[in-house]
């Protein structure tokens, strides 16, 4: 029997790869130098439409249901997460459109790529099947595998792009034979159907079952970057190009977590004595070796991505907590810190191109007073990945808070602060760096960089855009924290917690 | 009579898979180590076939041991010497923890294996002719996974399309330089303000 | 059924999967890596055919399918990868790889 | 009457704040004029006051106004409010018109000095401070008035501001000062605690309730307040070395007003006193001992400020003496005429000093009495009334004290036998201090310096005030006689009826032995200083002893300033650096080496990162399996 | 209209940060505006002052407005009669900190002017705030200004302090963070009207984790030196003048209020801490070497009086401890104000090379003189009048209290005249040089205002003592259980002081 295909809950992926289509169709249809602008155009309008999409979707979704065969759900707990998703992908092509300033190759297959990875990610969140979460997993990891080693020129790019290869299919394949040993186990390949056969057929302590989540939780920690899965992270955040390590931090932390989330819940929530502390410990190692590891950083692109592994520590809490609040929790947190992490390695980029190389923390110095408006962006974005209040990082931890609270794990909440202590020094070193230096200190830090980069700093109306845009998403999740609230409260009433 | 038969080829292909596997990972020259993949592809075709999974083994021989091998040995040959790589190093803890991280894999399926065969591993469903053919196979893959099947059809594309690039732009970046500190293609003046040219690109990264 | 039980067949696979792993953990070519998570993923296959098998359900070997056309997906990307490497002039061997650590 | 007593309160007030702000824009003597007259005007003040209260019956005496509420915490409510009795009224007259004279005699003393005007605006405050002080109407406000004379004291002691040992004196003469503060509201909080007010009215009222321990406690608080500001053993110290400030400082201040406000407490509060005779008696006792001490001190003393510095601590010890036997009209007695005759005193000292061109030291003067007649007249005066020579002023108010000592039991004996001695001391080193400074032969430091002939003895407010000053010492007395009239006592009754009233008799066996004794004294100081013109004893034990001032400061340095600043070296040093600062770094370094070790774990090698994923999956699953 | 009052404080000072953020004014612009909105913050103040209805129980000037509904988090605000206090010191200080900034001429004016406004924004809503989020939100925002105030516009050592005091702050405040959403969750709500009291000792002492290391008290005060000498001096007097009182605005609305059992539990370690504060405070102070280490010390030991006060628990010692926050905000502003001045002047804080300069600078020595015979509490000023209180009020929690408190006001007077010869007195130091003039009368245009504001107070303290509370404290600080407190006419001495806790 032919499956009915549900267009509109497909739309979202749909205009992101119809974008990607466009984007490679301009590669070989125009001209060499409208290319770039075309190629990211059409790659921005689909992630645009994705959003809109994304957005529609979920208005018109009131409870979730399988569709397309069961292969994908459409829910309101996914789209949520699209629309995270394709908003990343739209800041992520306004920083990349300065990336290269004339004359270069494969413009139009990075935008296509971006947009794929972007329709791969809202693929993945929707998936309602072992299958499919492979094959979804698998989709927007080799885009970014290409990605990430799209500077073949630069030695770290294309180590970058091999590491993520090489670990990240390492963690592919232990994924897949954790599910296929869950699918030996139940016989099912559906979440829904897995936890119907599991509580059917009374597996809750069956060996093959429990290896194969023991394999699932690995494969996802893996792609969220928690620790002890997280080594690849600084490496390949570091070595890709900064606008793809932007779009990663944020869109593949979302779609893993949010995947993690959802198959763990719907999937494995009669195993939930076992995963949630699973989680929650994988989550301390994470603040731990997160925070810890940046303290010493001096790389800026690496102390974010340190940071990142943190702030997947953070989430996984909102995970373990496994309960209503932990839905909630995790969509809240995921808007904000997309758009920090975002604008945080945007505004790195923008000092990469002005001083034509990987920009250290000491390279920042100064940049707050130069370039105002990317310092207090920058600025806000620390404040808000500590958790202060005036961004959405404070509702972030103050809602993953009350999840662990609600779970009755106060232990967890201490952990928390303890990181958020610890991780204080590094945020701070940053904006010490751009705002807190004065005089002789300034000259000094731009006398350094090569002579490329003299005069005024470019200008960089995309990206300024872009981490104008993240600035206000940070600063708006706070104060109508109500909105995004209900919108996530909804979402995450389409897991059975 | 049949049954003894099968078992020998059972045994043979799993011998086979088994043997085939460890000399892949123990060939110093990578094209032997394809030509042993070649080998263990073959030997799961065989077991695929005996779990009614022809069509599977049937592509299992075309598409990978085929085409993809070929691929595998095409690079290998172009690469020629410079494939050659060591065989191991570093650390000897770094091998007997990989010894040691691999063996507490398998040890855990066949512990998680025996502590399910007790149960109902053993007992398998009853098919019939069609299981495993290419027309039902064709068919789930039209209706119930559809899907799945469209998806990888994007996958592979969007690998095509990354075989492209880096293809590609390796060749425009032209005849490398020598040594190790630059290692940009000098063929073309990198645009101001984005790559370096003459710094080593993490010479500050790795420093802490 | 003709022939040893599914059990086996698992052990077989889990064999490879492990193989594959140690592979991956030991070599330091990344051709031969390469190769080695051909093995894993073809462990994970050998798994899904079985228990498809033993299922008596058919989602196992689309899946297995599936998981042959991503394997050649990252074979493709990888190759690349290897080839820009080398054509980089630099050493075909992870353990060099290590500009970026710390 | 109550008008007359905030005129009197507010109007030198208003005289310092005129010139704090009108500052450079009046000249110096126009600062002068103006506080002058500001406290002239609180003289008029409190004249009214008086009158209008003398022509009131005994009993009406007493009238309160309260401004507003300066003070509330919950039920617990001060006012500012001002109390006129007739003891307040008194003290008022006193400290107006003593200060009226001191200031207009400084309009010539400070003449040309540096910074008159903060003087003189000094000076007005310090006025304003010390009326608070005995105008108001609750203990929380006399503590205020109490606090600001002290701080007065110390911004007049200091007006040298350039001379180290003025500041020192300052700082020292505040300090001891706070610590009398901190002890008198400490005994505040037990009365706040008990009584639940500081107002007079309800807490004599309750002193018979307040039990033994609590109004033992607040006596002594308030002995401890009385002490340290009328510098009486042990917290004495600070007086001779407020000698730093301007004569006019030493006069008005440490001479006729601020430092005899102990009296004015212990007869202002001679309820609480009278509930805890323990400590009403320590007073006494603490009076005589200090006479005694001030009075052996003051015979080896070289500077001639020091000298009356110590007798007037000798002196207040007699007014304690007084007080503590519950004779507290005769210590308010003495406490006017000791204001009296001090200030003359000093302010004839000031003219001998205003002389010399600033010279101190005793031992470079001699032979003034020609040179300065009506100076050496002046001091005679003053001299012959601190050694309670008849008919002058001392002699009443001293015998009158001595008498009611001799009136006050075996206690009272022990205590009176210490006055007569105190007596004999007080003729020798007063006169010492005239014989070594009017006697003889003008000295070669005198014949040098003292050129100034046209200059005279001093400007007119110089000489004029001294005359009336003279006057009232002489005088003074007059207005209670032992055993035939007391006005004053019968005045003052209406505030603090005494415990001890002595007998006809007993009045004049004390003068005539107290007389004697004084005489003695003079004698002895004849015989030694002008005969001998030795400058002091021989004894050198003795001498070291008495020249080191009993080691008061010493003992004070080795007991409270040096630990207390080793305490804060120590803690600086093993606290505050290695702990406090120490241990967040310490910290901060953990985590670092911390982080460190994670990122020695980062090698960059790809089998590391599989091998931490392998690790990880195979432990996970492991814990999985071993759990269920 | 009265409900907006709150608001407007608030907000008037960060609309005016916005606007000196995004206008492009010039340096000197910049500071008139950041100057005109100060002081027209002033003047919305004492519009709400004179609106304010002292003899009414409860909060006034109130304003709500749901902002996370699903908990009951709102945007609450309104002020008590203690809050229009600590109100009216900020906006007072501030103004005056922004007047001195605009006339030393800070660099980067409209960075700076802005962050000042933006705190002026965030001590207020701390003051403000009735709901505990909203409360640590605002508690958390003065960090963010704080910290560039500090870090950019400070001495040479200003990195190592402003990582110390960012440090130590988030620390305790992120353990309040958790006292907040454990209690707001158990509680059903946050809001500080709406909650009734807990007997939870861990919530309370996450709260007073914050607390006492905002405030600082003793063994917590490790940023205290660095951040106070290393800070420009006018951001210095903001730290310790205002944004310490947050530590007692949050022991008084909701250690205390809100913990009267655990409060009660844990009186005797804060008494000791407070008293320990006191007096190595004093002593510290009393050694320091440095003008600034001489505030930065003795503002430890007045926080440690007032804490004292705040756990006195009774009326005196909640009246007095108000009545001190607000006058040893108002000295230590102006202290560190005088020390700027003096800096400025000679470049140097050191005591040891400073000296003389009371000759030839009337208006310095009359300033400086008068706010140190405030600091140091001498009898009749309001400062005396605040420790009074306070003594008076931890008197009945024990003799011994009451002693210390005596024995730090000695120490007091011996740092405060330490630091006045030093700087005033004696012969001129060797950095006193004729070209440090006397205060130019833009100085005193900022400084006489905050000595006059002294010297009012030190007239009449019971203007701020009596009207910090309404008679009915307990429904005034919306504590339906638990809150006794003693009536100080107890029935014997020196028994039953203690706090009945429910």
């Amino acid at each position: 029997m032919k499956p009915s295909i549900d267009w509109f809950a497909l739309s979202p992926v749909l205009a992101m790869l119809g974008a990607a289509g466009v984007a490679l169709l301009t590669a070989v249809l125009v001209p060499g130098a409208w290319r770039r602008a075309v190629a990211a155009l059409a790659a921005a309008l689909g992630f645009a439409g994705a959003l809109t999409a994304a957005a529609l979707v979920y208005g018109f979704t009131d409870h979730g249901h399988g569709v397309v065969a069961d292969a994908m759900v459409r829910d309101r707990f996914g789209t949520f997460a699209e629309m995270i998703v394709a908003g990343s992908g739209l800041l992520a092509v306004a920083i990349s459109y300065d990336r290269r300033p004339r004359g270069c190759e494969h413009e139009a297959e990075y935008y296509a790529l971006l947009a794929a990875a972007g329709a791969g990610m809202a693929f993945l969140v929707t998936a309602n099947n072992l299958m499919t979460l492979f094959l979804g997993l698998e989709w927007f990891s080799i885009s970014l595998y290409i990605l990430c080693a799209v500077d073949v020129d630069v030695v770290g790019s294309l180590e970058a792009g091999l590491k993520y290869l090489i670990i990240g299919s390492f963690g592919s394949a232990v994924l897949l034979f954790g599910s296929a040993l869950v699918y030996g186990s139940t016989g099912q390949l559906g979440f829904a159907a897995i936890a119907q056969a599991i509580s059917a057929q009374g597996l809750r302590d069956d060996p093959l079952l429990l290896t194969g989540l023991a394999m699932i939780i690995t494969g996802l920690g893996f792609k969220a970057s928690a620790a002890p899965f997280h080594m690849w992270t600084p490496d390949v955040y570091e070595g890709a190009p900064t606008p793809v390590t932007a779009f990663m931090s944020a869109a593949t932390k979302t779609v893993a977590l949010v995947l993690a989330m959802r198959i763990l819940v719907t999937a494995f929530g009669a195993e939930d004595d076992l995963w949630t502390i699973a989680v929650a410990v994988i989550a301390c190692a994470s603040l731990a070796v997160g925070n810890l590891a940046a303290l010493v950083q001096r790389n800026a692109k690496r102390l974010l991505a340190y940071s990142s592994v943190s702030h997947a520590g953070f989430m996984l809490i909102a995970v373990a907590a496994n309960n209503q609040a932990g839905g909630e929790a995790l969509l809240y947190y995921l808007i904000p810190y997309s758009a920090m992490s975002l604008g945080a390695f945007a505004v790195v980029a923008a000092r990469e191109r002005e001083l034509g190389k990987p920009a250290t923390v000491d390279d920042l110095s100064g940049m707050g007073w130069e370039r105002p408006v990317l310092g207090v962006a920058m600025w806000t974005f620390m404040l808000g990945f500590v958790g202060f209040p005036l961004t959405g990082g404070f509702w972030g931890k103050f809602l993953v808070f009350r999840a662990a609270y609600d779970r009755g794990w106060i232990w967890l909440m201490l952990v928390g602060v303890v990181a958020t202590v610890v991780s204080l020094p590094y945020y701070l070193s940053i904006v010490r760096a751009m705002f807190l230096r004065t005089g002789a200190e300034l000259r000094l830090a731009q006398s350094a960089p090569n002579p490329v980069a003299g005069g005024s700093p470019p200008r960089e109306r995309l990206l300024t855009a872009a981490v104008v845009a993240a600035l206000g998403v940070t600063v708006a999740s706070f104060f109508v924290v109500q909105p995004i609230i209900d919108g996530a409260r909804d979402a995450a009433n389409a897991l059975p917690f | 009579m049949g049954n003894f038969l099968v078992w020998v080829v059972w045994v043979v292909a799993a011998f086979t898979c088994l043997g085939s596997a460890l000399a892949v990972i123990s060939f110093t020259n990578p094209f032997f180590s394809a030509l042993a993949l070649i080998g263990n592809l073959g030997s799961l075709a065989v077991l695929y076939l005996l779990l009614s999974a022809e069509f599977v083994a049937a592509a299992q021989v075309l598409v990978y041991a085929g085409a993809v091998m070929v691929m595998f040995l095409f690079v290998i040959a172009y690469l020629g010497r410079q494939a050659d790589a060591p065989w191991a190093g570093g650390p000897s803890w770094q091998a007997i923890g990989a010894t040691g991280a691999a063996g507490a894999l398998f040890v855990e399926i066949i512990v998680a294996v025996g502590m399910k065969a007790s149960g109902r591993l053993s007992d398998e469903a009853s098919i019939d002719t069609f299981f495993g053919t290419p027309s039902e196979i064709g068919r789930l893959f039209l209706t119930d996974h559809l899907l799945a099947f469209e998806i990888t059809s994007i996958v592979l594309l969007v690998a095509a399309i990354g075989g492209v690039i880096l293809g590609s732009h390796a060749q425009a970046a032209g005849p490398p330089v020598d040594g190790a500190a630059p290692r940009v293609g000098a063929a073309e003046p990198r645009p101001s303000g984005t790559v370096p040219a003459a710094l080593p690109p993490q010479g500050e990264a790795s420093v802490r | 059924m003709m022939g040893p039980d599914v059990p086996a067949y698992i052990i077989i696979a889990g064999f490879l999967f492990a193989t594959g792993a140690a592979g991956v953990l030991m070599r330091r070519s990344p051709l031969i890596i390469l190769l080695s998570l051909e093995i894993m993923l073809n462990g994970c296959n050998l798994a899904l055919i079985a228990f498809s098998r033993r299922l008596g359900d058919l989602s196992g070997q689309i899946f297995a399918l599936a998981v042959m056309a991503v394997a050649a997906s990252e074979v493709v990307v990888g190759l690349g990868l290897i080839v820009a490497v080398a054509r980089r002039r630099l050493d075909l061997d992870v353990d060099k790889m290590i500009t970026l650590r710390g | 009457m109550i008008a007359g007593a905030w005129i009197c309160l507010v109007a030198p007030l208003a005289g310092a704040l005129a010139i704090a702000l009108l500052g450079n824009r009046i000249g110096r003597r126009t600062a002068a004029y103006v506080s002058t007259f500001s406290v002239l005007a609180g003289l008029g003040g409190a004249v009214v006051s008086f009158v209008v209260m003398l022509g009131r019956a005994g009993s009406d005496r007493t009238e309160t106004s309260t401004a507003w509420t300066w003070l509330s915490g919950g039920s617990f409510r001060v006012g500012l409010s001002v109390l006129a009795d007739p003891l307040s009224v008194l003290m008022m007259l006193i400290v107006t018109g003593v200060g009226f004279l001191i200031i207009a005699y400084s309009i010539g003393y400070m003449d040309g000095e540096d910074e008159e005007r903060r003087f003189f605006a000094y000076m007005a405050l310090f006025v304003f401070s010390m009326l608070l002080l005995v105008e108001s109407g609750n203990l929380l406000m006399l503590l205020a008035g109490w606090g600001l004379v002290g701080l007065s004291s110390y911004l007049l002691i200091g007006f040298h501001q350039d001379r180290p040992s003025a500041i020192a004196a300052a700082k020292k003469a505040f300090i001891m000062n706070a610590i009398g503060d901190a002890a008198m509201a400490l005994a505040f909080f037990v009365l706040i605690a008990h009584a639940g007010s500081l107002d007079y009215g309800p807490v004599f009222g309750q002193a018979d309730q307040l039990g033994g321990w609590a109004i033992n406690l607040v006596a002594l608080g308030l002995l401890a307040g009385a002490v340290a500001k009328s510098a009486q053993l042990p917290l004495h110290t600070w007086l001779p070395d407020a000698m730093e400030g301007p004569t006019p400082v030493s006069a008005l201040i440490h001479a006729a007003t601020m430092v005899t406000a102990g009296v004015f407490l212990l007869v202002r509060t001679h309820t609480i006193f009278e509930q805890a005779p323990r400590i009403q008696e320590l007073a006494a006792g603490i009076g005589a001992a200090t006479l005694l001490v001030a009075g052996l001190v003051a015979l080896v003393q070289t500077d001639i400020k020091r000298v009356i510095a110590y007798s007037t601590m000798s002196q207040i010890g007699y007014m304690f003496l007084g007080a503590g036997l519950g004779a507290y009209a005769n210590g308010m007695f003495h406490l006017m005429t000791h204001a009296f005759f001090k200030a003359l005193l000093f302010l004839a000292a000031g003219i001998v000093i205003h002389a010399l061109a600033g010279e101190q030291d005793m031992r470079k003067m001699g032979g003034l009495r020609a040179l300065l007649p009506r100076t050496w007249l002046a001091t005679m005066i003053g001299g012959l009334a601190l050694a309670g020579m008849p008919p002058l002023s001392g002699f009443f108010s001293k015998d009158s004290i001595l008498a009611s000592a001799l009136a006050g039991g075996t206690y009272g004996k022990v205590l009176f036998a210490a006055g007569v001695v105190g007596a004999f001391l007080t003729g020798l080193y007063t006169f010492r201090m005239i014989f070594l400074v009017f006697g003889g032969e003008p000295s070669a430091y005198v014949r040098e310096h003292l050129h100034d002939s046209e200059h005279g003895e001093g400007p007119f407010s110089m000489t004029s005030t001294v005359a009336v000053l003279a006057l009232l010492a002489a005088v003074g007395g007059w207005v209670q006689i032992a055993g035939i009239w007391k006005p004053l006592a019968d005045f003052l009754r209406a505030s603090a009826e005494p415990l001890v009233e002595p007998s006809v008799t007993q009045d004049w066996v004390t003068s005539a032995i107290a007389t004697a004794a004084g005489l003695l004294g003079i004698g002895i100081a004849w015989w030694v200083y002008s005969a001998h013109r030795a400058a002091v004893p021989r004894v050198d034990a003795a001498r070291r002893l008495l020249e080191h001032k009993f080691y008061f400061d010493e003992a004070y340095d080795a007991l409270f300033y040096r630990p207390s600043a080793l305490i804060a070296r120590l803690w600086t040093r093993w606290v505050e650096r290695p702990v406090i600062a120490g241990s967040l770094n310490e910290l901060a370094d953990g985590t670092r080496d911390a982080g460190g070790l994670v990122t020695q774990a980062q090698t960059g090698f790809l089998r590391l990162y599989a091998f931490a994923i392998a690790a990880g999956v195979a432990v996970l699953a492991v814990v999985f399996l071993s759990v269920r | 209209m009265n409900g907006w009052l709150t608001t407007i404080l608030i907000l008037l000072p960060m609309a005016g940060a916005l606007v000196v953020w995004t206008a492009p004014l010039s340096r000197h612009r910049a500071g008139s505006f950041a100057l005109l909105v100060a002081l027209a913050e002033v003047g919305v103040w004492i519009n709400a002052l004179v609106r304010f209805d002292f003899g009414q129980d409860g909060i006034q000037f109130e304003q709500r407005t749901s902002w996370l509904g699903d908990l009951n988090i709102s945007y609450h605000v309104g002020l008590y009669g203690f809050s229009l206090w600590l109100v009216g010191l900020t906006v007072v200080v501030m103004a005056a900190t922004i007047g001195y900034g605009f006339w030393v001429g800070r660099d980067r004016a409209r960075a700076y002017f802005g962050l000042m406004l933006l705190l002026t924004g965030a001590v207020v809503a701390v003051f403000s705030s009735q709901d505990l989020v909203l409360f640590y939100a605002a508690f958390e925002a003065m960090m963010i200004p704080l910290y560039v105030l500090v870090g950019a516009w400070g001495g040479a050592g200003r990195l190592r302090a402003t990582v110390k005091f960012v440090i130590y702050t988030m620390a305790g405040s992120l353990l309040m963070l958790v006292s907040v959403i454990v209690f707001g969750l158990s509680q059903g709500t946050f809001d500080l009207v709406d909650t009734g009291a807990s007997g939870s000792s861990w919530i309370f002492l996450g709260f007073v984790a914050a607390f006492v290391v905002k405030a600082p008290l003793f063994p917590f005060h490790g940023w205290l030196p660095d951040a106070y000498r290393e800070a420009s001096p006018e951001v210095s007097a903001v730290l310790s003048g205002v944004v310490s009182k947050a530590a007692v605005y949050g022991f008084l609305r909701v250690a205390i209020a809100k913990f009267p059992g655990p409060a009660h539990d844990f009186k005797v370690p804060i008494l000791v801490l407070a008293s320990i504060g006191l007096v190595y405070g004093s002593l510290l102070a009393f050694r320091a070497p440095d003008f600034r280490g001489v505030i930065a010390y003795s503002s430890l030991a007045q926080m440690g009086l007032i804490t004292l006060g705040l756990f006195s628990f009774n009326d005196a010692g909640l009246d007095g401890a108000v009545l001190q926050s607000v006058t040893h905000g108002l000295v230590s502003a102006t202290l560190f104000l005088l020390a700027g001045a003096v800096e400025r002047r000679t470049s140097t804080g050191e005591l040891a090379l400073l000296g003389g300069m009371a000759r030839g600078r009337p208006a310095l020595a009359t300033l400086l003189m008068a706010t140190g015979i405030v600091a140091l509490a001498v009898p009749g000023s309001a400062a005396f009048a605040g420790e009074f209180l306070i003594l008076a009020g931890v008197f009945r929690q024990g003799w011994a209290w009451a002693v210390v408190g005596a024995v730090a006001i000695v120490l007091a007077a011996m740092y405060v005249l330490r630091v006045i010869s030093a700087t005033l007195h004696e012969r001129p130091g060797s950095a006193v040089t004729d070209a440090a003039l006397d205060l130019r009368p833009a100085e005193l245009a900022i400084l006489v205002p905050l000595v006059a504001c002294l010297l009012a107070l030190s007239v009449w303290p019971a203007a701020v003592s009596e009207r910090s509370f309404p008679r009915n404290r307990a429904a005034a600080l919306g504590a339906p259980v638990g809150w006794t407190v003693y009536p100080l006419r107890p029935a014997t001495f020196p028994r039953d002081l203690e706090l009945k806790a429910k």
